[in-house]
């Protein structure tokens, strides 16, 4: 069929429902403006993607014809509505429209963020919830006490997590953090998380530097350690774990001041091998802050018992 | 006002102890370089050209144990971290390789007295608010000698300032 | 004018050695410049990096003291030499100089050239030789045969490669090409090639267009092929290689007419899949002319031998 620009108009309000709602939709034929369609009445049709469903035809303005539509209940996530009129016995499609339908988004779940002590670059990572069906976009928000500029990051390629480099954040300060995500049919908003990205720093694991028997008190062991580059100005709160090959389960000693960098532990068999972890945290970190992982594993046997 | 046992300005206390901890450290790596590169390292050895080598010194009077008074320590804080963030450009000058250490170091100083400003505003004191962008005039040198030892200094009395700034948050914690 | 400004004033000359040789340094102190220097007699030492070094003082004109040294043998790439003064019994710098030592620049090798079809920019490429430990400028210059205006170019940030546009060129003409390096201690040149930039053309290989068996002749096939755009001006040189899966070796085919666009050649066994493949330079280049890469392999069977 010659030219069709403008000789059908299809339009379908709103584009994007909500899935399951009604759709309803009109097609417009400037019959003058249809190459071919000069003579014969002009009768409108729909197709859905492929299947037929009928609509009803009146005349319109100027001497055009209108068919409107309705579908009750749409429940394609993705549909062409396609108008067409019959010519020379076919049926020829001369009118698009796509319909969307799906539903608001949901709302991100699961929002966490760890503080990287390399550049300082906060990485926050969450749940988008169930699928709208939508093209939906994610935006990480972040806003200073004094609610000042919003500021954040936007994930990559429909990824579900995104950096915020160091500029944009305020150190040892609350901030508040949520994502947001939007499509056509509606907004949602994550948890606010109220954090000082300190609190959320990863740390890298202390290094066990040394472990030697004490001589005169034979069962017990001193340990010294370095702590992580870049943790030298924190308060932290460390963890020692230790236990001999047959043991089951690593004995804890908890409460070690990481700046003191050494310590005494007693109650160790003799002439025993034994391995050596350690892991620390800030000590002003609130609940959210997080343990380093442990350190790796150092063995040393204590010496044997001297002879009574 | 009563400040101690706020346990709201206990928090900040304890968080920008630790800060200005981490800001001493990165002035120390500074100065550790201006060794290390320009051979500068001891203050005793520089101490006749500094006469004469105009260099910025921020007051801090009210922060000291004798005339402590908190209100007004916190505004010179703020002032004096706000003259040596337009200081540091004379470090980056001197250091161009290390210029990602400064910037880091000027966006914790900032950083520092927007928290000191924002738990003055907590407490109901009046604060200033300064302009984003830093007017003061870098500092010029007669020659790359005294540039050098200008960097020293300049770092050197920031140390120094930091150190009574963190005394002063201490003393606050410790009431 | 209180102050050291003009209180101490370093000279190195000069600034810049030969790796190992002497250097002389002298330092005058005009006393009454120097702020809190004017009691007691001004005692002038040196410290080279932080290692004492003695040198000679005396009076110099006008009331000024001056120290000269000398350093026999300075084996340091780079190093201050600080002038000090006694105040208040400590040791106070109150001048400097830098001094850098290395050797003269390393002559620039293996100097080679690509003449690039595309947009007929010279590409020189060389390999620095040893370092000299001074800051080295390399410039690529290229001349004329009457002499005229030296032109050529700057390699960017260090590397070792730098391209003359077109506009400096002379082309089918021969045009003497070589690399300087300059550092304070010295120029060195690189050879100097003689060569029209044409020469050393990048050709694009030829593309195989047909192959086909010549029936009565049936060792024999016809291939036909297009020379690459840009290359149909010149009088070119080609070479074909062919060989069956198992055979272990090319066979080559040279002399052929690259104008001519189609060849023929015999000997091929029947039913028999070859591999074919093609490349060409320019007939008038140099030595220093090189091939085109091969084309893409081509490949075809033979037709089976016709029954006697």
């Amino acid at each position: 069929l010659g030219g069709t620009l403008g000789c059908a108009s299809v339009t379908v309000s709103p584009p994007i429902v909500p899935l399951g709602s009604a759709v309803t939709a009109s097609c417009t034929v400037q019959r003058e403006l249809c190459q071919g369609l000069e003579q014969g009445r002009v009768r409108i049709s729909w197709m859905l993607d492929n299947k037929p469903v009928a609509g009803s035809q009146r005349q319109g303005p100027g001497g055009t014809e209108v068919s409107n539509l309705t579908l009750p209940r749409f429940n394609h996530t993705q549909a062409r509505l396609f108008c067409c009129v019959e010519w020379n016995g076919t049926k020829q499609r001369i009118g698009m429209a796509e319909i969307r339908a799906g539903y608001p988004p949901a709302k991100p779940l699961n929002l966490s963020c760890v503080l990287n002590l390399d550049d300082y670059g906060l990485t926050c990572q969450w749940q988008q919830g169930t699928n709208s069906h939508l093209p939906t976009s994610f935006v990480l928000k972040c806003m200073g006490s004094r609610a000042q500029a919003v500021t954040g990051c936007t994930p990559r390629g429909g990824h579900s997590h995104c950096t915020v480099p160091r500029q944009l954040l305020q150190l040892y300060r609350q901030m508040e953090i949520w994502v947001s995500a939007t499509n056509s049919l509606g907004t949602a908003e994550s948890e606010h998380l109220h954090i000082d990205p300190m609190d959320v720093a990863k740390l890298d694991p202390p290094t066990l530097q040394s472990i030697q028997s004490i001589p005169f008190q034979t069962d017990c062991i001193a340990l010294a350690w370095d702590l992580a580059w870049g943790t030298k100005h924190m308060e932290l709160q460390c963890e020692l774990r230790y236990r001999a090959p047959e043991d089951p389960a690593w004995a804890l000693v908890s409460g070690i001041i990481g700046q003191a960098g050494t310590a005494q532990h007693c109650g160790f068999l003799f002439g025993t091998q034994y391995s050596f972890q350690m892991r620390c945290r800030r000590s002003s970190a609130s609940a959210l802050g997080s343990w380093s992982e442990w350190s790796p594993v150092r063995n040393y046997t204590t010496h044997e018992k001297a002879p009574t | 006002t009563e400040l101690s046992g706020d346990q709201d300005f206990q928090l900040f206390l304890q968080r920008n102890l630790e800060f200005t901890r981490k800001i001493r450290g990165d002035v120390a790596a500074l100065q550790r370089l201006v060794c290390d590169t320009l051979q500068l390292c001891k203050e005793d050895e520089l101490l006749l050209v500094r006469q004469d080598l105009d260099i910025a010194q921020a007051p801090l009077e009210q922060c000291h144990r004798r005339t402590f008074q908190a209100e007004t320590c916190f505004s010179q804080i703020r002032a004096g971290l706000r003259v040596y963030h337009g200081s540091l450009a004379t470090i980056r000058a001197l250091l161009p390789g290390h210029a990602g250490l400064v910037d880091t170091l000027q966006l914790d100083m900032a950083n520092l007295s927007s928290n000191i400003q924002q738990q003055m505003e907590d407490l109901g004191l009046a604060t200033v608010t300064y302009p984003t962008e830093n007017q003061d005039p870098v500092p010029t040198f007669s020659s790359q000698f005294h540039h050098q030892v200008g960097g020293f200094f300049i770092l050197a009395n920031f140390q120094r300032f930091l150190e009574t700034a963190y005394r002063a948050l201490r003393h606050l914690a410790s009431l």
